[in-house]
Protein backbone atom coordinates (compact mmCIF):
# COMPACT_ATOMS: atom_id res chain seq x y z
CA UNK A 1 0.00 0.00 0.00
CA UNK A 2 1.77 3.30 -1.26
CA UNK A 3 1.44 5.72 1.20
CA UNK A 4 -1.37 8.27 1.83
CA UNK A 5 -0.40 11.78 0.06
CA UNK A 6 -0.33 14.72 1.99
CA UNK A 7 -2.90 16.75 1.41
CA UNK A 8 -2.19 21.23 0.89
CA UNK A 9 -5.34 22.88 2.71
CA UNK A 10 -6.18 26.50 2.94
CA UNK A 11 -8.72 28.60 4.53
CA UNK A 12 -8.81 31.78 3.39
CA UNK A 13 -10.53 35.62 2.37
CA UNK A 14 -9.07 35.86 -0.64
CA UNK A 15 -10.16 34.19 -4.46
CA UNK A 16 -8.19 30.89 -5.79
CA UNK A 17 -6.91 30.57 -9.29
CA UNK A 18 -8.38 26.92 -10.56
CA UNK A 19 -5.41 26.84 -13.02
CA UNK A 20 -2.65 27.70 -10.88
CA UNK A 21 -3.58 24.74 -7.88
CA UNK A 22 -4.43 22.32 -10.56
CA UNK A 23 -0.61 23.59 -12.02
CA UNK A 24 0.78 23.05 -8.50
CA UNK A 25 -0.65 18.99 -8.12
CA UNK A 26 0.57 18.09 -11.89
CA UNK A 27 3.34 20.59 -12.88
CA UNK A 28 6.31 18.13 -14.08
CA UNK A 29 4.67 14.96 -13.28
CA UNK A 30 4.22 12.27 -15.48
CA UNK A 31 2.90 9.57 -13.51
CA UNK A 32 -0.85 11.19 -13.01
CA UNK A 33 -3.60 9.84 -15.28
CA UNK A 34 -6.82 12.18 -13.82
CA UNK A 35 -7.70 15.32 -12.36
CA UNK A 36 -10.71 16.36 -10.92
CA UNK A 37 -11.44 19.74 -10.12
CA UNK A 38 -14.81 20.86 -7.84
CA UNK A 39 -15.64 24.31 -7.66
CA UNK A 40 -18.43 25.88 -5.02
CA UNK A 41 -19.64 29.08 -6.71
CA UNK A 42 -22.32 31.93 -4.93
CA UNK A 43 -25.41 31.84 -6.87
CA UNK A 44 -27.95 34.82 -6.83
CA UNK A 45 -30.72 32.70 -6.27
CA UNK A 46 -32.79 34.61 -9.11
CA UNK A 47 -31.42 38.04 -8.36
CA UNK A 48 -33.05 37.35 -4.82
CA UNK A 49 -29.38 37.46 -3.31
CA UNK A 50 -26.92 40.43 -2.87
CA UNK A 51 -24.30 38.68 -1.56
CA UNK A 52 -22.98 35.27 0.94
CA UNK A 53 -21.56 36.10 4.17
CA UNK A 54 -19.20 33.06 5.37
CA UNK A 55 -18.18 32.49 9.55
CA UNK A 56 -16.00 30.42 10.41
CA UNK A 57 -14.51 28.54 13.43
CA UNK A 58 -10.80 29.65 12.70
CA UNK A 59 -9.43 27.66 15.30
CA UNK A 60 -11.31 24.78 13.79
CA UNK A 61 -11.88 24.96 10.12
CA UNK A 62 -8.50 24.33 8.64
CA UNK A 63 -8.20 21.17 11.14
CA UNK A 64 -11.37 19.97 10.44
CA UNK A 65 -10.75 19.74 6.71
CA UNK A 66 -7.08 18.42 7.08
CA UNK A 67 -8.69 15.57 8.66
CA UNK A 68 -11.29 15.37 6.44
CA UNK A 69 -9.03 15.60 2.94
CA UNK A 70 -6.78 12.59 5.32
CA UNK A 71 -9.41 10.49 5.26
CA UNK A 72 -9.69 10.61 1.86
CA UNK A 73 -6.33 10.59 1.02
CA UNK A 74 -5.92 6.98 2.82
CA UNK A 75 -9.19 5.71 1.46
CA UNK A 76 -7.98 6.55 -2.29
CA UNK A 77 -4.88 5.70 -4.10
CA UNK A 78 -4.34 9.56 -5.08
CA UNK A 79 -1.39 12.01 -6.40
CA UNK A 80 -2.18 15.07 -5.32
CA UNK A 81 -5.10 16.46 -3.29
CA UNK A 82 -5.52 20.65 -2.42
CA UNK A 83 -9.12 22.06 -0.89
CA UNK A 84 -9.61 25.92 -0.30
CA UNK A 85 -12.29 27.08 1.73
CA UNK A 86 -13.04 30.96 1.32
CA UNK A 87 -14.79 32.70 4.62
CA UNK A 88 -16.01 36.25 4.57
CA UNK A 89 -18.12 38.57 2.16
CA UNK A 90 -18.83 36.24 -1.10
CA UNK A 91 -20.41 38.14 -4.28
CA UNK A 92 -22.82 35.89 -6.29
CA UNK A 93 -20.61 34.54 -9.26
CA UNK A 94 -17.63 34.22 -7.06
CA UNK A 95 -15.77 31.24 -5.90
CA UNK A 96 -16.35 29.51 -2.36
CA UNK A 97 -14.95 26.51 -2.53
CA UNK A 98 -12.55 24.20 -4.15
CA UNK A 99 -11.27 20.29 -4.10
CA UNK A 100 -8.55 19.62 -6.89
CA UNK A 101 -7.83 15.93 -6.26
CA UNK A 102 -5.19 13.95 -8.60
CA UNK A 103 -4.66 10.15 -9.46
CA UNK A 104 -3.35 7.62 -11.62
CA UNK A 105 -6.68 5.81 -12.55
CA UNK A 106 -9.50 8.50 -13.02
CA UNK A 107 -12.21 6.63 -10.59
CA UNK A 108 -10.13 7.33 -7.01
CA UNK A 109 -10.08 11.34 -8.12
CA UNK A 110 -13.64 11.46 -8.82
CA UNK A 111 -14.53 9.40 -5.57
CA UNK A 112 -12.33 11.54 -3.19
CA UNK A 113 -13.60 15.16 -5.16
CA UNK A 114 -17.17 14.01 -4.10
CA UNK A 115 -16.89 12.61 -1.10
CA UNK A 116 -14.82 15.13 0.00
CA UNK A 117 -17.56 17.75 -1.53
CA UNK A 118 -19.92 15.35 1.08
CA UNK A 119 -18.06 16.10 4.26
CA UNK A 120 -17.73 19.61 3.35
CA UNK A 121 -20.94 20.35 3.21
CA UNK A 122 -21.61 19.07 6.69
CA UNK A 123 -18.85 18.83 8.65
CA UNK A 124 -16.38 22.02 7.72
CA UNK A 125 -17.14 24.65 10.72
CA UNK A 126 -18.77 27.51 8.41
CA UNK A 127 -22.23 28.79 8.05
CA UNK A 128 -23.70 30.81 5.35
CA UNK A 129 -25.84 33.46 6.03
CA UNK A 130 -27.73 35.25 2.99
CA UNK A 131 -27.92 39.25 2.76
CA UNK A 132 -31.21 39.65 0.46
CA UNK A 133 -30.97 41.85 -2.77
CA UNK A 134 -33.94 43.78 -1.50
CA UNK A 135 -32.13 44.77 1.77
CA UNK A 136 -34.21 42.52 4.17
CA UNK A 137 -32.64 41.31 7.18
CA UNK A 138 -29.72 38.67 6.61
CA UNK A 139 -30.63 35.19 7.16
CA UNK A 140 -28.54 31.79 8.00
CA UNK A 141 -28.79 29.77 5.93
CA UNK A 142 -30.45 26.20 7.00
CA UNK A 143 -28.38 22.49 6.79
CA UNK A 144 -30.33 20.81 4.50
CA UNK A 145 -31.57 17.08 6.03
CA UNK A 146 -30.54 15.93 2.32
CA UNK A 147 -26.78 16.98 2.79
CA UNK A 148 -26.49 15.25 5.98
CA UNK A 149 -27.60 11.77 4.29
CA UNK A 150 -25.57 12.27 1.36
CA UNK A 151 -22.80 11.08 3.70
CA UNK A 152 -24.16 7.85 4.35
CA UNK A 153 -23.24 6.99 0.45
CA UNK A 154 -19.59 6.77 2.33
CA UNK A 155 -20.49 4.61 5.44
CA UNK B 1 -13.43 26.02 30.37
CA UNK B 2 -14.01 28.64 27.58
CA UNK B 3 -17.15 28.68 25.50
CA UNK B 4 -17.19 29.89 22.31
CA UNK B 5 -19.86 30.28 20.01
CA UNK B 6 -20.92 30.91 16.19
CA UNK B 7 -23.37 31.68 13.48
CA UNK B 8 -27.04 32.11 15.30
CA UNK B 9 -26.09 30.46 18.90
CA UNK B 10 -23.72 33.35 18.52
CA UNK B 11 -26.38 36.16 17.97
CA UNK B 12 -28.81 34.68 20.29
CA UNK B 13 -26.36 34.33 23.25
CA UNK B 14 -24.97 37.49 22.06
CA UNK B 15 -21.14 36.97 22.45
CA UNK B 16 -18.35 35.35 20.69
CA UNK B 17 -16.77 33.89 23.63
CA UNK B 18 -16.94 33.54 27.23
CA UNK B 19 -15.31 31.40 30.31
CA UNK B 20 -17.76 29.82 32.76
CA UNK B 21 -17.17 26.93 35.45
CA UNK B 22 -19.95 24.73 35.17
CA UNK B 23 -21.13 22.95 38.81
CA UNK B 24 -19.88 19.12 39.08
CA UNK B 25 -22.90 17.74 38.19
CA UNK B 26 -22.44 18.81 34.37
CA UNK B 27 -20.69 16.20 33.07
CA UNK B 28 -21.79 15.40 29.63
CA UNK B 29 -22.53 17.66 26.78
CA UNK B 30 -26.30 17.29 27.16
CA UNK B 31 -25.87 18.38 30.72
CA UNK B 32 -23.76 21.34 29.64
CA UNK B 33 -26.52 22.63 27.37
CA UNK B 34 -29.44 22.32 29.52
CA UNK B 35 -27.24 24.09 32.42
CA UNK B 36 -26.33 26.71 30.16
CA UNK B 37 -30.12 26.92 28.57
CA UNK B 38 -31.41 28.31 32.38
CA UNK B 39 -28.76 31.20 32.34
CA UNK B 40 -30.90 33.85 30.54
CA UNK B 41 -33.47 34.75 27.71
CA UNK B 42 -30.64 34.84 24.79
CA UNK B 43 -29.18 31.49 26.03
CA UNK B 44 -32.30 30.24 26.34
CA UNK B 45 -33.57 30.74 22.44
CA UNK B 46 -29.86 29.73 21.18
CA UNK B 47 -30.45 26.18 22.73
CA UNK B 48 -34.08 26.02 22.92
CA UNK B 49 -33.93 22.54 20.85
CA UNK B 50 -30.85 21.24 22.07
CA UNK B 51 -30.45 18.19 19.82
CA UNK B 52 -29.82 20.26 16.69
CA UNK B 53 -27.39 22.25 18.44
CA UNK B 54 -23.62 20.42 17.50
CA UNK B 55 -20.52 20.55 19.51
CA UNK B 56 -17.06 20.22 19.33
CA UNK B 57 -14.57 20.12 22.16
CA UNK B 58 -10.93 21.32 21.96
CA UNK B 59 -11.86 21.88 17.42
CA UNK B 60 -12.84 18.27 17.69
CA UNK B 61 -16.44 17.23 16.62
CA UNK B 62 -18.04 15.14 19.63
CA UNK B 63 -21.45 13.61 20.33
CA UNK B 64 -24.06 15.33 23.10
CA UNK B 65 -23.38 11.91 25.17
CA UNK B 66 -19.59 13.11 25.84
CA UNK B 67 -17.92 13.46 28.64
CA UNK B 68 -16.80 17.35 29.29
CA UNK B 69 -12.84 17.85 29.82
CA UNK B 70 -11.57 19.52 32.72
CA UNK B 71 -10.54 22.51 30.58
CA UNK B 72 -10.62 22.41 27.06
CA UNK B 73 -12.76 24.96 24.60
CA UNK B 74 -15.95 24.07 23.87
CA UNK B 75 -17.76 25.15 20.83
CA UNK B 76 -21.42 25.07 19.90
CA UNK B 77 -23.03 26.07 16.79
CA UNK B 78 -25.37 25.29 14.13
CA UNK B 79 -25.14 22.63 11.80
CA UNK B 80 -22.38 23.44 9.63
CA UNK B 81 -23.24 24.76 5.91
CA UNK B 82 -20.02 24.65 4.34
CA UNK B 83 -18.64 23.91 1.04
CA UNK C 1 -38.95 20.85 -17.61
CA UNK C 2 -36.16 23.26 -18.15
CA UNK C 3 -34.44 22.89 -21.92
CA UNK C 4 -31.21 20.92 -21.89
CA UNK C 5 -28.18 23.21 -22.34
CA UNK C 6 -26.39 22.97 -25.81
CA UNK C 7 -22.77 20.71 -24.79
CA UNK C 8 -19.91 22.22 -26.48
CA UNK C 9 -17.29 19.79 -28.50
CA UNK C 10 -14.59 20.11 -29.94
CA UNK C 11 -11.90 17.27 -31.13
CA UNK C 12 -8.40 18.96 -31.64
CA UNK C 13 -4.87 17.79 -32.26
CA UNK C 14 -4.37 21.28 -29.98
CA UNK C 15 -3.66 21.30 -26.19
CA UNK C 16 -6.73 22.76 -24.38
CA UNK C 17 -6.46 25.62 -21.15
CA UNK C 18 -8.74 24.68 -18.40
CA UNK C 19 -9.32 27.50 -16.69
CA UNK C 20 -10.35 29.22 -20.14
CA UNK C 21 -13.07 26.45 -20.67
CA UNK C 22 -14.45 27.14 -17.11
CA UNK C 23 -14.13 30.98 -17.93
CA UNK C 24 -16.11 30.08 -21.00
CA UNK C 25 -19.21 28.32 -19.07
CA UNK C 26 -19.28 30.59 -16.06
CA UNK C 27 -17.98 34.16 -16.86
CA UNK C 28 -20.66 36.64 -16.14
CA UNK C 29 -23.15 34.05 -15.02
CA UNK C 30 -24.71 34.01 -11.68
CA UNK C 31 -26.48 31.27 -11.25
CA UNK C 32 -23.69 28.50 -11.54
CA UNK C 33 -23.20 26.92 -7.98
CA UNK C 34 -20.61 23.62 -8.90
CA UNK C 35 -18.52 23.81 -11.76
CA UNK C 36 -16.55 20.34 -12.14
CA UNK C 37 -13.69 19.00 -14.37
CA UNK C 38 -12.31 16.09 -15.49
CA UNK C 39 -9.40 16.24 -17.26
CA UNK C 40 -7.57 12.86 -18.73
CA UNK C 41 -3.66 12.89 -19.28
CA UNK C 42 -1.14 10.95 -20.32
CA UNK C 43 1.38 8.78 -18.07
CA UNK C 44 4.67 7.46 -18.54
CA UNK C 45 3.77 4.29 -16.93
CA UNK C 46 7.36 4.56 -14.41
CA UNK C 47 8.82 5.62 -17.19
CA UNK C 48 7.94 2.94 -19.92
CA UNK C 49 6.27 5.20 -22.43
CA UNK C 50 8.08 7.86 -24.73
CA UNK C 51 4.31 8.99 -26.08
CA UNK C 52 0.76 7.97 -26.78
CA UNK C 53 -0.60 8.41 -29.95
CA UNK C 54 -4.40 8.84 -30.59
CA UNK C 55 -6.15 7.77 -33.79
CA UNK C 56 -9.49 8.84 -34.34
CA UNK C 57 -12.32 8.57 -36.50
CA UNK C 58 -13.00 12.01 -37.69
CA UNK C 59 -16.30 11.92 -39.43
CA UNK C 60 -17.29 10.15 -36.32
CA UNK C 61 -15.83 11.72 -33.60
CA UNK C 62 -17.30 15.02 -32.53
CA UNK C 63 -20.76 13.65 -33.59
CA UNK C 64 -20.86 10.79 -31.14
CA UNK C 65 -19.27 12.77 -27.99
CA UNK C 66 -21.91 15.37 -29.19
CA UNK C 67 -24.66 12.58 -28.31
CA UNK C 68 -22.98 11.20 -25.47
CA UNK C 69 -22.85 14.64 -24.18
CA UNK C 70 -26.80 15.75 -24.89
CA UNK C 71 -27.72 12.58 -23.36
CA UNK C 72 -26.11 13.42 -20.30
CA UNK C 73 -27.58 17.06 -20.67
CA UNK C 74 -30.97 15.38 -20.69
CA UNK C 75 -30.34 13.55 -17.78
CA UNK C 76 -28.72 16.02 -15.52
CA UNK C 77 -29.91 19.61 -15.12
CA UNK C 78 -26.66 21.40 -16.04
CA UNK C 79 -25.83 24.93 -16.92
CA UNK C 80 -23.17 24.37 -19.13
CA UNK C 81 -21.31 21.32 -20.74
CA UNK C 82 -17.88 20.81 -22.67
CA UNK C 83 -15.82 18.30 -23.65
CA UNK C 84 -12.60 18.65 -25.77
CA UNK C 85 -10.72 15.39 -27.13
CA UNK C 86 -7.49 15.66 -28.58
CA UNK C 87 -5.76 13.67 -30.76
CA UNK C 88 -2.50 13.07 -32.67
CA UNK C 89 0.83 12.01 -30.50
CA UNK C 90 0.46 13.21 -26.64
CA UNK C 91 3.40 13.02 -24.60
CA UNK C 92 3.53 11.64 -20.96
CA UNK C 93 2.16 15.01 -18.70
CA UNK C 94 0.07 16.41 -21.64
CA UNK C 95 -3.64 16.56 -21.70
CA UNK C 96 -5.59 14.09 -23.03
CA UNK C 97 -9.49 14.59 -22.84
CA UNK C 98 -11.36 17.63 -20.49
CA UNK C 99 -15.30 17.50 -19.55
CA UNK C 100 -16.59 20.58 -18.03
CA UNK C 101 -20.03 20.55 -16.45
CA UNK C 102 -21.64 23.65 -14.74
CA UNK C 103 -24.58 23.36 -12.64
CA UNK C 104 -27.24 24.94 -9.89
CA UNK C 105 -26.42 22.17 -7.65
CA UNK C 106 -23.65 19.83 -6.99
CA UNK C 107 -24.34 16.23 -7.92
CA UNK C 108 -25.61 16.93 -11.92
CA UNK C 109 -22.17 18.53 -12.55
CA UNK C 110 -20.63 15.64 -10.70
CA UNK C 111 -22.67 13.01 -12.17
CA UNK C 112 -22.57 14.05 -15.40
CA UNK C 113 -18.86 14.61 -15.41
CA UNK C 114 -18.55 10.89 -14.20
CA UNK C 115 -20.96 9.64 -16.69
CA UNK C 116 -19.26 11.33 -19.84
CA UNK C 117 -16.15 9.95 -18.68
CA UNK C 118 -17.12 6.48 -18.93
CA UNK C 119 -19.01 6.82 -21.77
CA UNK C 120 -15.95 8.64 -23.75
CA UNK C 121 -13.41 5.81 -22.79
CA UNK C 122 -16.05 3.14 -24.51
CA UNK C 123 -17.75 4.94 -27.15
CA UNK C 124 -15.91 7.55 -28.50
CA UNK C 125 -13.80 6.65 -31.80
CA UNK C 126 -10.23 6.90 -30.29
CA UNK C 127 -8.01 4.45 -29.89
CA UNK C 128 -4.72 4.51 -28.38
CA UNK C 129 -1.49 3.22 -29.29
CA UNK C 130 1.68 3.32 -26.93
CA UNK C 131 5.16 4.39 -28.04
CA UNK C 132 7.96 2.52 -25.59
CA UNK C 133 10.58 4.53 -24.11
CA UNK C 134 13.02 1.87 -25.15
CA UNK C 135 12.37 2.10 -28.69
CA UNK C 136 10.44 -0.88 -29.10
CA UNK C 137 7.38 -1.70 -31.59
CA UNK C 138 4.58 0.28 -30.59
CA UNK C 139 1.46 -1.56 -29.13
CA UNK C 140 -2.21 -0.56 -29.62
CA UNK C 141 -3.90 -0.11 -25.58
CA UNK C 142 -6.55 -2.93 -25.09
CA UNK C 143 -9.95 -2.29 -24.39
CA UNK C 144 -10.31 -2.93 -20.62
CA UNK C 145 -13.65 -5.14 -19.65
CA UNK C 146 -13.86 -2.98 -16.55
CA UNK C 147 -14.75 0.23 -18.69
CA UNK C 148 -17.28 -1.37 -20.51
CA UNK C 149 -18.62 -2.75 -17.54
CA UNK C 150 -18.11 0.57 -16.05
CA UNK C 151 -21.17 1.82 -18.40
CA UNK C 152 -23.73 -0.77 -16.40
CA UNK C 153 -23.96 2.13 -13.71
CA UNK C 154 -25.88 4.28 -15.90
CA UNK C 155 -28.08 2.00 -17.31
CA UNK D 1 -20.51 0.42 -50.12
CA UNK D 2 -17.65 2.10 -48.41
CA UNK D 3 -15.73 0.57 -46.05
CA UNK D 4 -13.39 2.72 -43.52
CA UNK D 5 -11.01 0.92 -41.33
CA UNK D 6 -9.27 2.01 -37.88
CA UNK D 7 -6.63 0.97 -35.70
CA UNK D 8 -4.68 -2.24 -35.68
CA UNK D 9 -8.06 -3.19 -38.21
CA UNK D 10 -6.96 -0.69 -40.52
CA UNK D 11 -3.28 -2.12 -39.82
CA UNK D 12 -3.79 -5.94 -40.46
CA UNK D 13 -6.11 -4.80 -43.31
CA UNK D 14 -3.25 -3.12 -44.55
CA UNK D 15 -5.54 0.24 -45.83
CA UNK D 16 -7.73 2.89 -44.89
CA UNK D 17 -10.33 2.20 -47.17
CA UNK D 18 -12.29 0.60 -49.78
CA UNK D 19 -14.99 0.26 -51.62
CA UNK D 20 -16.72 -3.29 -52.30
CA UNK D 21 -19.81 -4.57 -53.27
CA UNK D 22 -20.65 -7.47 -51.66
CA UNK D 23 -23.25 -9.80 -52.88
CA UNK D 24 -27.13 -10.41 -51.88
CA UNK D 25 -26.62 -12.82 -49.70
CA UNK D 26 -24.65 -10.66 -47.59
CA UNK D 27 -27.45 -8.80 -45.30
CA UNK D 28 -26.44 -8.23 -41.85
CA UNK D 29 -23.24 -6.49 -40.28
CA UNK D 30 -22.23 -10.09 -39.15
CA UNK D 31 -22.43 -11.50 -42.43
CA UNK D 32 -19.96 -8.67 -43.57
CA UNK D 33 -17.35 -9.50 -41.38
CA UNK D 34 -17.97 -13.36 -42.50
CA UNK D 35 -17.49 -12.65 -45.98
CA UNK D 36 -14.65 -9.71 -45.98
CA UNK D 37 -12.92 -12.68 -43.67
CA UNK D 38 -12.40 -14.71 -46.29
CA UNK D 39 -10.95 -12.06 -48.93
CA UNK D 40 -7.40 -12.96 -47.84
CA UNK D 41 -5.25 -13.28 -45.08
CA UNK D 42 -5.05 -9.43 -43.86
CA UNK D 43 -9.19 -9.40 -43.44
CA UNK D 44 -8.28 -12.78 -42.12
CA UNK D 45 -6.06 -11.55 -39.08
CA UNK D 46 -8.28 -8.60 -38.57
CA UNK D 47 -11.36 -10.60 -38.05
CA UNK D 48 -10.05 -13.40 -36.44
CA UNK D 49 -12.16 -12.78 -33.80
CA UNK D 50 -15.44 -11.04 -35.62
CA UNK D 51 -17.15 -10.70 -32.07
CA UNK D 52 -14.84 -8.11 -30.50
CA UNK D 53 -15.00 -5.79 -33.72
CA UNK D 54 -16.72 -2.75 -33.33
CA UNK D 55 -18.75 -1.44 -36.52
CA UNK D 56 -20.33 1.59 -37.15
CA UNK D 57 -22.82 2.68 -40.15
CA UNK D 58 -22.71 6.23 -41.91
CA UNK D 59 -21.11 7.11 -37.86
CA UNK D 60 -23.25 5.69 -35.57
CA UNK D 61 -22.34 2.42 -33.34
CA UNK D 62 -24.69 -0.99 -34.08
CA UNK D 63 -24.89 -4.24 -33.15
CA UNK D 64 -23.62 -6.94 -35.25
CA UNK D 65 -27.53 -8.31 -36.09
CA UNK D 66 -28.08 -5.27 -37.57
CA UNK D 67 -29.12 -5.04 -41.04
CA UNK D 68 -26.36 -3.44 -43.60
CA UNK D 69 -27.62 -0.12 -45.48
CA UNK D 70 -28.17 0.01 -49.42
CA UNK D 71 -25.22 2.77 -49.51
CA UNK D 72 -23.24 4.29 -46.42
CA UNK D 73 -20.20 4.01 -44.85
CA UNK D 74 -19.57 1.40 -42.83
CA UNK D 75 -16.44 1.73 -40.48
CA UNK D 76 -14.85 -1.91 -38.39
CA UNK D 77 -12.33 -0.73 -35.42
CA UNK D 78 -11.30 -2.19 -32.24
CA UNK D 79 -13.10 -1.72 -28.78
CA UNK D 80 -12.17 2.20 -28.33
CA UNK D 81 -9.67 3.12 -26.05
CA UNK D 82 -10.74 7.25 -26.05
CA UNK D 83 -10.87 9.71 -22.88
Amino acid sequence: MPEAVEPRVRVQQEDFDVASEIDQLTGGRKDIGAVVTFTGLCRDENGRLAALELEHYPAMAEAEICRIAREAAERWSLSGLSIIHRFGKILPGENIVLVVAASTHRRAALDAADFLMDYLKSRAPFWKKEHPADGAASQWVEAKPADEDALDRWR
Amino acid sequence: MKLVYFAWVRERIGKEAETLTPPDEVKTVADLLEWLKARGDGYAAALEVPEIIRVAVDQQHVTHDSRLPENGEIALFPPMTGG
